[in-house]
């Protein structure tokens, strides 16, 4: 460093720049949350006999710990969306609604209803169920059109822009069904949300794909580092010849898009669709998820990997208080302890609340 | 704040709004009117005084709330514990009165307290171990309807006289009247636009909200205001609270679920904007008034299932966010 | 001479059993060519309220609403009163200090069904003596006047009975989704120790009779399920023979409703309370109730 | 709030051994300075010499690791801002650091209002405000947004804040770096009657001239230490030069040597009646291919506004731009960058610096954003480019991975002109790119700059040193009031006429 300041100088850092990158972008922010699912889990199995245990159960895996991932499945979904929305200093709280639309279309077009004939139940499916997925992710996409044509065409703010659809996207859903909850008996559909494939639920290999592309997007395309660009300073981003309106546009849709998987995820996984409850405060769960995970609200930085851990710290604490037997009144102030201890143990602020003014 | 920092002539979003924070508050107010026409138009008896009136009643406890997020996002923050803070300071008041047998006022003192120390708590949380207003006010969500239920999960009936008074009088006022808890309310909004226009402490909130280092820089008490602006936020909520014990008489764990939203959507369509700094408190009201009417509109229709009322709510903020952004930006051209 | 206009302000859609209320109200007021000012609430009080003094603002002949939540209903019905508009409560009541604020409570009493749940049970529990069964217990949403009520009414009946044990209760907060995460928990703390579910709706007995399966368990079998509402759901459930017990809570109170309300505007003399007849459906009879279920 | 009362012979401040690292980088270590009053002080240093850090130290933004701030002899350590201000030490830093959404009037008062019994009284605020700024003639509405005016505009406000803040210390970080020479006079003006009434001033700039116009004693900072405190009388400017280089290296006029007297090829690039309401009036201006064309003009005069327009940055709302054959207009950045033009804002921090992204990802992003999103630079080039970069402009920086946001002023400037040489365009707009630039560096970038002209590469130059622009540019426009008023080419100029010219009081 304290080379003088001459035409020649030695190329800066003699570090090699890739470990560095290393350090940044994974161990360091994925540290924290890392460590309080860990305390989270060890918790688990102190108080919870039989929390590890895992059975063969006709084919598949069977256990607390299975619960946990296939249930945190569409939260993980959500939140993955969520991160990139929050990346571009942006918000979506229509996931929840976009979630029971998509699992209503779907349901509905595959539908079956039961008719009975001299006591004998016989189901009937309706729309191949191909064609049915596609129409129900196709809803998706259009509400993120419409978020993000409100967001990036009209510059209305996010959070009243995805206010909207969250208050009409239920409504519409609910329109569909006349407010009755429509029940799939079509077999196939089941897999989506209960299947098992490898011995691990079938939803969470799901979640893993769309991770696995979107992590190869952000690694081989310039994608990661405009988003943080547009978070970071949109004006700037566009000086610099970034198309920020097409940008923030996308990853609105691909938001509402998981969305929508999420959303296919659970009405399979209860057979049915149900418009009014589906997806009920699943943004403020993803959007929780993202925080824990690191990300900052602020936009910018942004960690995949630790949205993802923030979905498993919220399941499994949802699992624990199930299973510990705490009285449904207390579950609130159980869960906003646990936020409270989490987001402290992680907070700059707390190691060096004395010399904070560094 | 960059976007909001572009030399005259870029045109990103803040642009539009920052040419003419008041212009957006103005258009509120135009389209509200509309609205109100609108709908006498459509139904008759929707203009009677009292019909206005009832938008205040009504909505009392909403306003106040907004008032205080006003302040929050003005703030460059969010609050989004006010909707069960109003419901634990319900489930307090009709508590001590019902159980404790405290003396009213003693009661409205108490919850007024609680409600701006547990503001001042989160505020603290957010500004000494840096943490996110978000998270640290939806826990703050999850722990205060958490407690309601610690209390009872039953609603407790709230019949002391001075609520029930509170809750029965009726104040005269043009033709029609208003409850004590709508005075009451108006009373807030003027003393919080005083303050965000003439006090020290009011204009901190808005340098914060534009750019929280430089407020730093140019030596203002940076940490002082932002805990001080939870507090007061939460004071409101409790605030909101006491009103609506005066409106609903008990204290419910499940009083005003949502109401957290209904106060930042009343606040952005006030012409507040999220990223704070811009703004002004009393765009509050005419925000609140707005949903109010939308409200309204739909009990005199008397034809909507649920879902439809849903689908217009949401149609009705559609049409009014645009009509507002596109005037706004007009103007801001020419 | 002009038709009756009634003012009604609904809850919400919250689950399918109020959607068939819904239906019901408005179909009934169709056929009674009563006009039907009609209000959703979105599950929230202080919609109510402003529904129904905006139905005051209208000068509508009756109003008619299912409350929230029973208590803070004073202020505004004196409004009404004061506006000498009768109210007609119906499916909960409210406790209100002066009970001519309204003429009538149409409807159900979940107290009562949760005690026909808990004796129904206790009937079965005979059928098996000596052995204790040990009972999970699925609320609706906390603080929400049919889980409370439910609760109430089973805990009532089933207390003296040494052979019933509730080992769990936890919320499902009435929808399949919450109800069958909620079971699959349960199953993983108790596997076979447990004997019966008692549901307080039959949506979260439907999502735990899910998990039960994919426990490898047979509901209905190895775990006795007892539930309230008896909606197509439930039916279909008990005809594949996954549900044990349903109790009615009818939802179709709009004929009584019109009804009623005519006979006030006549000024008739009318019950303060008019109970709907509600019947418990086990499984045995369900198939051959099937076709004449409405919702 | 102390006024200043007496001129005591000490140093009413005085910092020893100040330490202060920050993560990779050792910004102060044995740094010092003695400020005594009524005097002007200079801190002069090279780029992430340590001034601007020195300066937050010993006004409580950052603790230092280590030393003494004393003050009137005894010791102090601000915690805080508010606090120094407290104990009398007013301070504008290196980015201007005010509310862009608060009226220009609050932006000097808040903190500090005047009032009346109904609380603010924003009248009086007003009319002292305006007041405040006629003194260093600027005649703007001051309740409009600060947001609304120029960086200029804003480093003004930023100065006539501290003005007004009566203290016994006045600390000045890169004031005058983008203002032009006339504001420059009446700051000048201002310091000499505060010094005159005892005030203790300590001045940063990287200008010699206005070192030497200004000040009594000049401390020279390298490395983060202190060099040495000289008498100004006594240290010629070479001298000056060589303490802060720290090394015997040729003097900074050499350093910037004279670009070719060169006429330029083809036209590349010509607008005709190219205008947008309000902000200028419409103007052809044409580019021709490897000459550096400069813009003179006051403030306000619309050369940012001009600049701008070519970019796309604004949408002009008439004329047209003939490029590479085709006429059009730039609706976007992208537009022109796509035809090959690139623009280096003045506003370094809200419009360039992607404050919490490393060195290398802002040195590509314009590279990248050419490149498409698809295809990604691969990692090792963009290392490459940026090491590369890094040493050619000799950016100071721990390492390509650290935040830019946490180099100097000075670096944060060269990282952004070498994101735009990345992507080597054929017309560069350069809007004050020396802006806090140290006088060797300058010489550097300009030299640069005229050697990529004689590659072909043409420049578009805005710079508020007359004497720079005289130097480097090939023709000049001038323009005044928003509008263009002459054309004139190498020569027919000097640094006597061409203030008349922009000032408009020549025929
Ligand atoms: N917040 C920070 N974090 C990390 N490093 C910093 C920070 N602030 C300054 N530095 C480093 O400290 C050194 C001194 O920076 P400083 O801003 O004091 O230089 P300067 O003399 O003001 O330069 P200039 O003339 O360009 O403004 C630089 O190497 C810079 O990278
Ligand atoms: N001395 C001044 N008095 C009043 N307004 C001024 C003054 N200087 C600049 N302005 C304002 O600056 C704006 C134009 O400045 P701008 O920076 O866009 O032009 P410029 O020629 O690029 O100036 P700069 O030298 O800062 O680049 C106008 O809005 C004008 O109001
Ligand atoms: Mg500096
Ligand atoms: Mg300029």
């Amino acid at each position: 460093m304290t080379a003088p300041q001459l035409k020649v100088v030695p190329p800066a850092p003699e570090r090699p720049a890739v470990p560095q990158r290393r350090s940044n972008l994974l161990s360091h922010p994925l540290l924290k949350p890392v460590l309080a699912l860990a305390v989270l889990l060890a918790l688990d199995i102190l108080f919870i006999p039989g929390f590890l245990k895992l059975e063969i159960k006709d084919g598949h895996l069977y256990g607390p710990l299975i619960d946990i991932l296939n249930r945190a499945a569409p939260l993980m979904l959500a939140a993955l969306g969520m991160t990139l929305v929050i990346a571009t200093r942006g918000i979506d709280i229509s996931v929840g609604a976009v979630v029971a639309l998509s699992g209503t279309v779907a349901a509905m077009l595959i539908g079956g209803t039961m008719v009975m004939n001299n006591g004998v139940p016989e189901y009937v499916a309706n729309t191949p169920m191909p064609l049915a997925l596609a129409a129900a992710l196709g809803a998706a996409l259009l509400c993120g059109a419409w978020n993000g044509a409100l967001v990036a065409g009209l510059k209305l703010q996010p959070i009243v822009a995805t206010l909207i659809l969250m208050v009409a996207g239920r409504g519409l859903a609910q329109l569909l069904t006349d407010g009755q909850i429509v029940t799939v008996y079509y077999q196939p559909f089941f897999f989506l949300g209960s299947g098992y494939l490898l011995g691990l639920p079938f939803a969470l290999w799901v979640v893993l794909a769309v991770l696995l592309v979107v992590g190869l997007l952000l690694k081989k395309t310039a994608l990661g580092l405009f988003i943080q660009t547009v978070g970071i300073n949109p004006v700037a981003a566009r000086l610099a010849g970034i198309r920020t309106a097409t940008l923030i546009f996308l990853v609105y849709v691909f938001c509402s898009l998981c969305a929508g998987m999420a959303g296919l995820m659970i009405s399979s996984n209860i057979k049915s669709a149900d418009a009014n409850n589906a997806g009920l405060m699943l943004e403020l769960d993803a959007i929780l998820a993202v925080t824990l995970g690191g990300t900052s609200l602020a936009g910018g930085k942004f960690s995949l990997a630790g949205s993802m851990i923030g979905a498993l710290i919220i399941q499994t604490l949802t699992w624990t208080i199930y299973s510990l037997g705490v009285p449904p009144e207390v579950n609130m102030v159980v869960k906003a302890i646990v936020v409270f201890a989490v987001c402290l143990s992680q907070s700059a602020g707390f190691q060096q609340l004395w010399k904070r003014r560094k | 704040m960059n976007t909001a920092s572009v030399t005259s002539g870029a045109a990103p979003a803040g642009a539009g709004i920052m040419s003419a924070p008041w212009f957006t508050s103005l258009v509120t107010v135009l389209l509200l009117v509309v609205l109100l026409a609108a709908g006498g138009a459509a139904y008759p008896g929707f203009l009677s005084e009292q019909v206005m009136l009832n938008l205040l009643i009504d909505n009392a406890h909403l306003l106040v709330i907004a008032v205080g997020m006003g302040f929050v996002i003005l703030a460059g923050g969010i609050d989004l514990s006010v909707g069960s803070v109003l419901a634990l300071t319900t489930m307090v008041a009709a508590w001590l009165l019902h159980t404790a047998h405290w003396p009213p006022a003693a009661v409205i003192l108490a919850v007024l307290v609680l409600g701006a120390v547990f503001g001042a708590a989160q505020g603290a949380l957010i500004h000494y171990f840096q943490l996110q207003p978000f998270i640290v006010t939806l826990a703050g969500m999850f722990l205060a309807r958490g407690l309601c239920y610690l209390i009872s999960i039953e609603s407790i009936t709230i019949d002391d006289p001075l609520f029930v008074a509170a809750s029965q009088t009726q104040v005269p006022l043009v033709g029609g009247f208003i409850s004590p808890g709508a005075a009451i309310a108006l009373i807030v909004l003027a003393i919080a636009i005083w303050v965000s226009r003439r006090s020290a402490f009011g204009r901190a909130v808005y340098a914060i909200g534009g750019n929280e280092q430089s407020a730093l820089m140019m030596g203002l008490a940076v940490g002082r205001t932002k805990v001080l602006v939870y507090a007061f936020s939460g004071f409101c909520a409790a605030l909101g609270g006491v009103l609506f014990a005066f409106y609903m008489l008990s204290g419910y764990g499940q009083h005003a679920q949502g109401t957290e939203l209904d106060a930042i959507a009343a606040v952005v369509i006030g012409g507040t904007l999220l990223t704070g700094g811009y703004g002004y408190v009393a765009g509050a009201l005419s925000g609140v008034l707005v949903l109010g009417t939308i409200q309204t509109l739909i009990a005199f229709d008397g034809t909507l299932s649920s879902w439809w009322t849903r689908i217009v709510i949401g149609a009705l903020l559609f049409v009014f966010c645009v009509v507002q952004r596109l005037l706004s930006v007009r103007s801001h051209q020419s | 001479a002009k038709p009756l206009v009634i003012g009604f302000s609904q809850v919400g859609a919250e689950s399918e059993w109020r959607t068939a209320n819904t239906v019901s109200i408005k179909a009934a007021a169709k056929q009674a060519g009563v006009t039907l000012k009609f209000a959703d609430a979105q599950q929230r009080q202080e919609n109510q309220v402003k529904a129904i003094r905006s139905f005051i603002a209208q000068k509508v002949d009756v109003i008619a609403f299912s409350p929230v939540v029973e208590s803070g209903w004073d202020t505004v019905l004196r409004e009404a009163k004061a506006a000498k508009i009768p109210v007609i409560l119906t499916d909960r009541d409210v406790n209100v200090a002066d009970k001519s604020l309204y003429v009538t409570l149409i409807g159900s009493d979940f107290v009562e069904e949760g005690r026909k749940a808990g004796r129904w049970l206790v009937d079965y529990a005979k059928k098996q003596p000596g052995k204790t069964l040990n009972i999970v217990e699925l609320q609706g949403t906390v603080g929400s006047a049919p889980a409370i009520d439910r609760k109430a009414g089973f805990d009532e009946v089933i207390k003296g009975n040494p052979q019933l044990k509730v080992l769990r209760t936890q919320t499902g907060e009435f929808t399949r989704a919450k109800g069958k995460e909620v079971m699959e928990a349960f199953l993983k703390a108790h596997g076979r120790s447990i004997n019966v579910l008692f549901a307080h709706n039959d949506d979260m007995a439907i999502g735990a009779i899910q998990a039960i399966e994919e426990a490898g368990l047979k509901p209905g079998k190895d775990i006795a399920i007892v539930s309230i509402d008896g909606v197509r759901g439930a039916f279909e459930a008990m005809i594949a023979g996954k549900l044990n017990v349903s109790v009615e809570c009818s939802p179709l109170l709009g004929p009584q409703l019109m009804q009623a309300a005519k006979d006030v505007v006549a000024g008739k003399p009318i019950a303060k309370r008019i109970v709907t007849e509600e019947r418990v459906f086990p499984a045995e009879i369900a198939a051959k109730e099937f076709p004449n279920r409405k919702y | 709030m102390v006024t200043n009362t007496n001129a005591a012979p000490g140093p009413v401040l005085e910092l020893a051994g100040i330490h202060k690292a920050f993560p990779g980088v050792k910004a102060l270590s044995e740094a010092g300075l003695r400020l005594y009053p009524g005097e002007v002080h200079t801190l002069m240093g090279q780029n992430g010499a340590g001034k601007s850090t020195l300066i937050k130290v010993l006004t409580g933004v950052y603790t230092p690791d280590a030393g003494t701030i004393r003050l009137d002899g005894e010791d102090v350590r601000p915690a805080s801002t508010l606090e120094a201000q407290q104990l009398g030490i007013s301070t504008v830093y290196q980015e201007v650091n005010l509310c862009p959404n608060l009226s220009v009037a609050e932006n000097i008062f808040i903190g500090r209002y005047p009032r009346t019994w109904f609380g603010v009284d924003w009248k009086a605020m007003r009319a002292q405000a305006t007041e405040l700024l006629l003194q260093l003639e600027i005649d703007i509405d001051v309740t409009q947004p600060l947001a609304r005016y120029p960086l200029a505009i804003q480093q003004m406000v930023a100065i006539s804040r501290a003005l007004n803040i009566s203290a016994k210390v006045l600390i000045l970080d890169e004031p005058t770096s983008s203002l032009d020479e006339a504001e420059v006079q009446l700051l000048f003006r201002v310091l000499r009657r505060l010094r005159g009434q005892g005030m203790a001033i300590l001045f940063v700039t990287h200008f010699l001239e206005q070192t030497y116009a200004i000040s009594d004693r000049i401390t020279v900072m390298r490395n983060g230490e202190r060099e040495g405190e000289y008498l100004a009388s006594e240290l010629s400017r070479l001298a000056l030069v060589n303490k802060m280089v720290g090394t015997a290296a040729q003097g900074a006029q050499d350093a910037t040597g004279q670009a070719p007297g060169h006429q330029g090829g083809a036209t590349l690039l010509a607008a005709q009646g190219l205008g947008r309401k309000g902000a200028l009036q419409p103007l052809d201006i044409d580019i021709r291919e490897g000459e550096v064309l400069g813009l003179v003009g006051l403030l306000g005069s619309g050369r940012t506004e001009l600049a701008r327009l070519l970019f796309g940055a604004d949408q002009a709302d008439s004329g047209a731009i003939a490029i590479g054959g085709n006429t059009k207009t730039f609706d976007t950045p992208r537009d022109a960058i796509a035809a090959g033009i690139g623009f280096c804002s003045e506003d370094r921090k809200h419009e360039g610096a992607i404050l919490s992204l490393s060195v290398r990802e802002n040195l590509i992003l314009a590279l990248q954003a050419q490149a498409g999103v698809l295809r990604a630079i691969p990692f090792k080039r963009q290392q490459q480019l940026a090491q590369d970069y890094v040493q050619w402009l000799g950016i100071k920086t721990a390492s390509i991975e650290t935040p830019i946001g946490s180099l100097s002023g000075g670096n944060q400037q060269k990282v952004l002109l070498a994101r735009w040489l990345a992507t080597n365009p054929k017309l560069m707009i350069l809007d004050e790119p020396t802006r806090g630039i140290d006088v060797r560096a300058k010489g550097e970038i300009m030299d640069y700059v005229t050697a990529l002209c004689r590659k072909g590469m043409s420049v578009l130059f805005i710079s508020s040193e007359l004497p720079e622009v005289l130097r480097c540019s090939d023709r000049m426009v001038v323009l005044r009031d928003r509008a263009k008023c002459g054309e004139y080419v190498r020569g027919e100029l000097d640094d006597a006429t061409v203030l008349q010219v922009i000032a408009g009081e020549a025929a």
